[in-house]
């Protein structure tokens, strides 16, 4: 019965088991990988695309998907931008720029629960037209930051943590309690399990779903601006491709695609910090640059495989034991 | 004593078909009512109607004697009716105590986030009432179907309803399961509740309810106190016809040679050391309750589910494992008891459906070409003797048929293969009279032409009725194997509590 | 032709019924597409030029060929996110097999410098047999990746989006690598021609992408495949007990998407006359997207060649006006966001009619 | 519900016509040419657009713009399209210089002049007005300045490059010209060059250049493969007290290319040593002259290469060329 007990406890962690071993192997190769100081650096690069993954876990959850993401930080810096060239002042500056994000994110909803557009075809339209829109408004120039916005990544809070890390903390214990601990968060997964049941068990689907699109537009927007503190300037390109990364990092962390299972914590930000914990030590260990996206991409699959594996095989310890149990 | 709820002359249509024609009757209060008709009959439109999922194109209700029009699910639950569907409506990522919270979590003191404690600490005493012995932080998941009804039942008692409507809840339940549901709709009416008893199992309908109802066309065609109502009477008002017999003659009696020799076939906690053997001709019953294994056998018999040591032989040649298609391919053909997430493709059309499984059998040359003309007229002349109702069977689509012709379906596109073994998991579960006694003439036609049948059922009758032979299962093994003349209902059902008893 | 015959004749009166039944047609985006280009037509005449038909068509045939390959896939119920990574590996491995001389400043670095990529060119530089085995190599790329796709999907049961995701990341990248970023030239005339060249009036491009859509047509509609093809995608647990290989035809369904993104490629490199290691990694979101206005579901079970070749007509001839109408590039995205957006819209008004008209529960 | 919806389907189909510069007929004697290029991510391929459209539109010829966002595909369908409109001249901003090749031919067959902006053309197989920037060698300018200032600190160097995404031809060739210097000079460095993937996004930039810094603090030159990436290298090295200027002992040597505003400032701040600047001004004029020469000639397929060899602005030579640098004019003008 013991090693049934590790056997399970191995399955239910590979995804974190994986994690360690990644973090022993690279600090072997290149020691100083071990510092406190780089796990510093990993979380804090971690915290712009972990709260737009945290964001996409309440959308995955739903079962469904958001690809506008990107243009979603695109335009709410680009508006942020345009306002503090404008002499606007931080705070209104933020607000509206978050606001936008839960603008998009509410678009989104509208597509999707009032035209009953699959998730999928209507935040890829979303995604073409918000950055269309925000390329309008730039006309495709690079729109930089002043040091205010910029030196708000030095700030450490209560003096020893950086400001990125401590909203991306702040912003995963919220979700966390939310979708543990409220009403709301419950019936999500409920409706990520079979939405009709839902509907039929009295669930308030549509608001639900909304709310998702509108969180993931709000944390998209809140990313971006993290990551704007941080690069001090948006160009066109700006968050174009992030969705995949976001969406990468929540399948990592265990989320489905199909709705209904995934979690924040550990799940997402596991996913999260493991894909730039790779990428940090693929650039500690000094592995050809033109390897990189190929060491990467085996990690994730091994790590996928694994995921994979693990659930058929706690399916079947789960399976129900029919025959008297001889003791 | 007053009266609970009153329909009035209600009618639904659907794109022209009639469901609802007039439906008129009364229920009283602190009443348990049998509600029963034929597949088709209107039973679900009525009942869906009741429950706020559809709203009728004329008549109208009332419920304690006000007007009653809820226009979704949540209206009815404020009025106090709950409904327990046939498909269960849990979320099994969900835990029991959520399951049954799912609209109502208590608050933490005054705050957004859920009290975990007490909603668990609330619910022990009801889960224990309903012998579910779970914790109720346990994922659905990990619950059997029969415990999930449990849950759905715990969930409606929970929720303080008044009239709750049951729909046909015991078709997942063991004998000792539904014992214990009778006993709980026993207290719940003692409690003073209402509630309307949906089932095709008349002997239950009989045993539990006060009044029963009957629906035939979407018109009521009986309704009287259940003591003054026979089953025959009860049938021939569902059918409109008298009916004496509820099983056919059998034509045909098994010779010796065996087509199907299972030997030590086990799997370590699923079943252990099974042998049987299933003869030309033959209709072997299994009969075992819910949870005794004969699903999982059946499984690993066909190919589907794995197992570690046994030999499985047909016609005297060993089975590959794990090969739904080499079964096929040497005559085997399963029909599942879950025939909608296992048995059709819905929204394809019904010839498609019969047709699947013979396929390879339509094709030509090396791309494998499909004579859709030919197979589309053998699917018909299948259909044709299966009477299935259905208005075009070339394009009309699985799912608008009803259950009984659904399952006709499943049973279509094994025949079309002329199996020499054909494995029923409860074929005949919730599906109209009808269509029942339908199905036992096939599984008659069919050992009349040699071929074997291994028919599980959960129902002693319809195996005493049918079979040449009897296998009892309890706890994944197999108990005891009764002869034609032994055929006993006490004897069956003492053999599968064998185990269960100890 | 003779289905729009009898909707003309229908009288006034039944205008109600017309639009019921072009909105049901299977020919309904099709139908959409000419309203579109008929409102269209007084703002740019030119749409009809025979030269810019001529454009139209000749950027159709790749992304046709791509698209249909995908439509195996989603009918499956799954996405193949990879199928611009096979363009570009096929299309360097072709490249690499094929190319007359390769230039030392350029490609030394090439992990493949030396033994199969010299000075000289490639393994079969100048061979009369470079061509045939350049495309067998390319096709056989295409199919290992689908392969791959298709065995993770199938037998480890993971989840199509993020295999493919990273099947996607690595081949990209394996390309890049083999070829140091270095586009490949020099590749044989008879490469080119596949591309850009005719036989008679009719361009090869065309020609290729008829015979795979007619094949992958009648691939899925009248054979045994097909059958189980949509049985898979529509339930997959009824199909494999009904003896469906459902693993088997999975496999298969990603292997087609490759190999139709590896002709895909083909029928690029061509045309650009070189190997890319970069080939077609915006194409993605026209892929899909083509596939979905054509209403292939995402959900699988649902899908025909011919709607997904109006999707793609649909789709090129929307680049193609917004390109003539000469916006600014930024207000192309807009648009062409809003015309997508409408069309799924009326995808989903058809789905729920027909749905009504079939008589199927609600 | 189905009025608004066909409301709806009228309105937005109708939508792009109201969109379009109207009267888009070329019939006229009117001048049209149309400028594909293949993305605006950056300042400097935004100060190229720029000088190109505003100095067509100065002379009052029309033009029409094309984004192909990248795909060289899509640039040729674009070009296509526009010759169908008649245009008098094509430009274009190649993905790289093989599809140049292809482009110039499709040109050529129909007999619009083609120019090709800033990446050549892989050959000459195709007749084309060609404004080349070498990219390898005012890389080469640049790094070899700074491998002469880190010969007089007396000490080995260690040497670092931030390179672009490696599908980028002008990322490669950067990333050339900066191994052509330290293959050049072996004993000059610690070891060899920290190589730092962006991928040409800042946000990888931050990241990667955040472990480098970390996994070898002993970095000593940096080589950024476009000035673009300055406020990302600011905000990692400010926190690490490297962000000093030069002459301080903990400056880091700094280089870059393209010649933008950013540098231009942080040169003139003393904190870059050397940038290698390729004129985006004088390369739009050269082009914008050859072809507007062309047409008037009326010339189907002109043919000729003009070369930019571009040059490095370095703190040495600030003083006589810093008004070369497209970034320092565009400073300066602001």
């Amino acid at each position: 019965m013991k090693d049934r007990n590790w056997q399970r406890f191995i399955l239910k962690n590979t995804t974190f088991i994986l994690f360690v071993l990644l973090f022993l192997i690279f600090g072997i190769i290149a020691p100083r990988f071990l510092s406190f100081k780089n796990l510093e650096i990993i979380l804090s690069n971690s915290s712009y695309i972990g709260i737009i993954a945290v964001g996409m876990t309440f959308v995955l959850l739903t079962g469904g998907i958001d690809l506008s993401v990107g243009s979603t930080m695109y335009l709410s810096a680009v508006s942020s931008g345009t306002l503090i060239a404008a002499g606007w002042p931080i705070a209104p500056t933020i607000a509206v720029s978050l606001l936008i994000g839960i603008a998009m994110g509410y678009v989104n909803a509208l597509i999707i629960t009032r035209l009953k557009i699959v998730p999928f075809l209507a935040t890829l339209v979303t995604m073409t037209v918000g950055r269309g829109i925000g390329m309008f408004v730039t006309k495709s120039v690079q729109v930089d930051f002043p040091d205010s916005i910029t030196l708000m990544s030095t700030v450490k809070v209560f003096g020893f943590i950086p400001l990125q890390i401590f909203i991306f903390g702040l912003v995963v214990l919220l979700a966390m309690v939310f979708l543990r601990l409220t009403k709301s968060g419950r019936q999500l997964y409920a409706v990520g399990n079979d939405p009709f049941a839902a509907e039929r068990a009295g669930i308030r689907t549509r608001p639900l779903i909304t709310s998702t699109y509108v969180i993931s537009g709000f944390f998209a927007a809140l990313g971006g601006f993290i990551s704007i503190t941080q690069i001090g300037r948006v160009s066109a390109g700006f968050g174009s491709g992030d969705e995949f990364d976001a969406i990468a990092a929540a399948v990592l962390g265990g989320a489905s695609l199909m709705g209904g299972v995934g979690s924040v914590f550990p799940g997402t930000v596991l996913g999260t910090v493991m894909i730039q914990m790779i990428q940090a030590g693929l650039v500690y260990t000094a592995v050809d640059i033109y390897l990189h996206p190929i060491v990467m991409s085996l990690i994730i699959f091994f790590a996928v495989f694994l995921d994979s594996v693990r659930t058929d095989q706690l399916k079947k310890m789960e399976r129900r034991t029919i025959m008297k149990i001889i003791s | 004593m007053g009266t609970k709820l009153k329909f009035n002359n209600i009618r639904k249509h659907f794109f022209g078909v009639t469901a609802l024609d007039g439906v008129s009757f009364e229920i009283e209060e602190k009443h348990t009512v049998g509600l029963i008709g034929e597949n088709g009959a209107g039973k679900s439109t009525l009942m869906n109607i009741l429950g706020g999922v559809l709203l009728p194109d004329d008549g109208d209700m009332s419920l304690d004697g006000e007007a009653y029009l809820p226009s979704n699910p949540r209206d009815a639950a404020r009025m106090g009716v709950a409904f327990i569907h046939q498909e269960l409506n849990l979320f099994t990522n969900l835990s029991i105590a959520e399951n049954i919270y799912i609209n109502s979590f208590p608050n933490l003191n005054k705050t957004p986030l859920i009290d975990k404690k007490k909603m668990n600490d609330s619910l022990k005493s009801l889960l224990k009432s309903l012998d579910l012995n779970y914790s109720p932080s346990t994922t659905v998941e990990n619950l059997a179907p029969g415990e999930r009804q449990l849950v759905e039942i715990a969930k409606a008692l929970h929720s303080d309803a008044y009239l709750i409507i049951f729909d046909e809840p015991t078709t997942s339940l063991t004998a000792r399961e539904t014992e214990k549901l009778f006993t709980i709709l026993k207290q719940l009416r003692s409690e003073g509740r209402t509630i309307i008893y949906i089932s095709h199992i008349l002997s239950e309908v009989k045993h539990i309810t006060d009044n029963v109802i009957v629906l035939r066309d979407g018109k009521v065609t009986g309704s009287s106190e259940t003591g003054s109502i026979e089953i025959p009477e009860m049938i021939s008002r569902m059918v409109g016809r008298e009916s004496d017999n509820l099983f056919p003659e059998r034509s045909s009696k098994p010779n010796n040679s065996p087509i199907l020799e299972v030997k030590g076939l086990s799997q370590p906690g699923i079943i252990g050391e099974v042998d049987f053997s299933v003869h030309e001709g033959e209709v072997l019953g299994v009969f075992g309750l819910m949870g005794s294994g004969r699903t999982e056998m059946a499984r690993m018999l066909f190919g589907v589910d794995s197992y570690r040591s046994g030999s499985i032989s047909i016609d005297g040649n060993p089975l590959p494992r794990n090969s739904p298609r080499s079964c096929i391919e040497r005559g085997m053909a399963f029909v599942t008891e879950d025939r909608r997430e296992e048995g059709l493709l819905m929204n394809v059309a019904i010839t498609e459906n019969i047709g699947l499984v013979s396929l390879p059998d339509y094709c030509r040359n090396l791309v494998k070409w499909v004579d859709a003309k030919r197979m589309n007229e053998e699917a018909g002349i299948i259909g044709d003797s299966l009477k299935l109702k259905a208005s075009d069977i070339r394009r009309q689509p699985a799912m608008s048929l009803s259950g009984g012709n659904q399952q006709k379906v499943v049973i279509g596109k094994w025949l079309m293969k002329k199996p020499r073994l054909l494995i029923m998991d409860e074929p005949t579960r919730g599906i109209d009279v009808g269509a029942k006694y339908e199905v036992y003439s096939i599984m008659d036609r069919l050992a009349a032409e040699n071929s074997g049948i291994l028919f599980i059922s959960s129902e002693i009758e319809e195996l005493i009725g049918i079979a040449d032979r009897i296998v009892v299962m309890s706890q994944g093994e197999l108990v005891k194997v009764f002869e034609k003349k032994d055929f006993d209902v006490t004897a069956l059902m003492a053999a599968a509590f064998r185990e269960a008893v100890a | 032709m003779s289905k729009v015959d009898q909707l003309n004749t229908g009288r006034v009166g039944s205008v109600k019924i017309m639009g019921r039944k072009i909105l049901l047609s299977e020919f309904f985006v099709l139908y959409l597409t000419i309203f579109y280009l008929l409102v269209l037509f007084p703002f740019i005449p030119r749409v009809f030029s025979p030269y810019n038909i001529k454009n139209v068509l000749s950027n159709t045939w790749p992304l046709l060929v791509i698209a249909i390959g995908q439509t195996f896939v989603l009918i499956t119920a799954g996405i193949d996110l990879s199928q611009t990574s096979v363009m570009a590996l096929s299309s360097i491995f072709g490249a690499v097999i094929m190319t007359s001389e390769a230039d030392p400043v350029l490609l030394s670095k090439s992990p493949l410098w030396g033994f199969m990529l010299t000075e000289n060119g490639g393994l079969f530089s100048g061979s009369a047999a470079a061509l045939p085995v350049g495309l067998l190599i390319m096709a056989a790329i295409g199919v290992a990746i689908g392969l791959i796709n298709g065995f993770s999907v199938a037998k480890l049961r993971m989840p199509p989006f993020i295999v493919t995701l990273v099947t996607q990341m690595f081949f990209a990248a394996v390309a890049i690598w083999l070829s140091k970023s270095e586009n490949i030239r020099h590749l044989p005339e008879s490469f080119s021609r596949l591309g850009r060249g005719n036989i008679g009036p009719i361009p090869i491009a065309l020609i290729i992408a008829v015979i795979i859509a007619v094949s992958a047509h009648l691939l899925m509609s009248r054979t045994l495949y097909g059958r189980r093809l949509y049985a898979t995608g529509i339930n997959p647990r009824a199909a494999r007990i009904s003896g469906v290989p459902t693993a088997r035809i999975i496999i298969a369904a990603y292997a087609l998407s490759g190999f139709c993104a590896a002709v895909g490629g083909i029928l690029y490199s061509a045309r650009l006359e070189q190997g890319r290691p970069t080939l077609g990694n915006t194409l993605l979101l026209d892929i899909i997207g083509a596939n979905v206005i054509g209403g292939i579901s995402l959900a699988g079970g649902k899908g025909k060649v011919l709607w997904t070749v109006f999707g793609v007509v649909f789709f090129i001839f929307l680049s193609n006006t917004l390109n003539l109408l000469n916006l600014k590039f930024f207000v192309i995205d807009i648009v062409k966001g809003m015309v997508i957006l409408l069309a799924a819209i009326l995808d989903v008004v058809r789905s729920q009619l027909a749905l009504r008209y079939s008589g199927g529960k609600v | 519900m189905k009025k608004f919806l066909i409301f709806a389907i009228v309105t937005a189909l109708i939508a792009p016509a109201a969109f379009a510069n109207g009267g888009s007929d070329n019939g006229s004697g009117e001048t049209t040419i149309a400028f594909c290029f293949q993305d605006l991510e950056t300042e400097f391929w935004v100060a190229g657009h720029s000088a190109i459209t505003e100095t067509l539109a100065a002379q009052g010829i029309k033009v029409i713009e094309k984004n192909a966002n990248e795909d060289a595909n899509r640039q040729l369908e674009q070009v296509k399209d526009v010759i169908v409109q008649g245009v008098d001249g094509v430009i274009i901003i190649p993905q790289d210089g093989e599809s140049a090749v292809t482009i110039a031919k499709e040109c050529n067959s129909a007999g619009v002049p083609i120019g090709v902006f800033n990446r050549p053309p892989a050959d000459k197989s195709a007749d084309a007005l060609v404004v080349v920037a070498n990219n390898e060698a005012i890389a080469e300018q640049a790094v070899e300045y700074i491998a002469q200032e880190a010969m007089k600190l007396g000490r080995k160097v260690t040497p670092a490059i931030m390179v672009g995404d490696l599908g980028d031809p002008n990322a490669v060739g950067r990333r050339k010209g900066f191994y052509n210097v330290i293959d050049k000079y072996p004993d000059l460095w610690t070891g060899a060059p920290i190589e730092i993937p962006t991928k040409w996004d800042s946000n990888t930039a931050l990241a990667n250049l955040q472990s480098a810094m970390q996994a070898n603090p002993d970095i000593d030159f940096l080589f950024t493969s476009s000035d673009f990436l300055y406020p990302v290298i600011k905000s990692v090295l400010a926190p690490l007290g490297k962000w000093q200027k030069i002459g301080d002992p903990g400056h880091i040597l700094l280089a870059g290319l393209d010649g933008d505003k950013t540098a231009c400032g942080l040169q003139k701040d003393g904190y870059v040593d050397a940038t290698g600047v390729q004129d985006v001004f004088t390369e739009a004029q050269m082009l914008l002259d050859a072809m507007l020469a062309a047409i008037e000639k009326g010339e189907g397929t002109p043919n000729e290469w003009l070369y930019d060899d571009g040059f490095a602005l370095t703190q040495a030579n600030m003083g006589e060329r810093e008004m070369d640098m497209w970034g320092c004019k565009l400073l300066a003008g602001k």
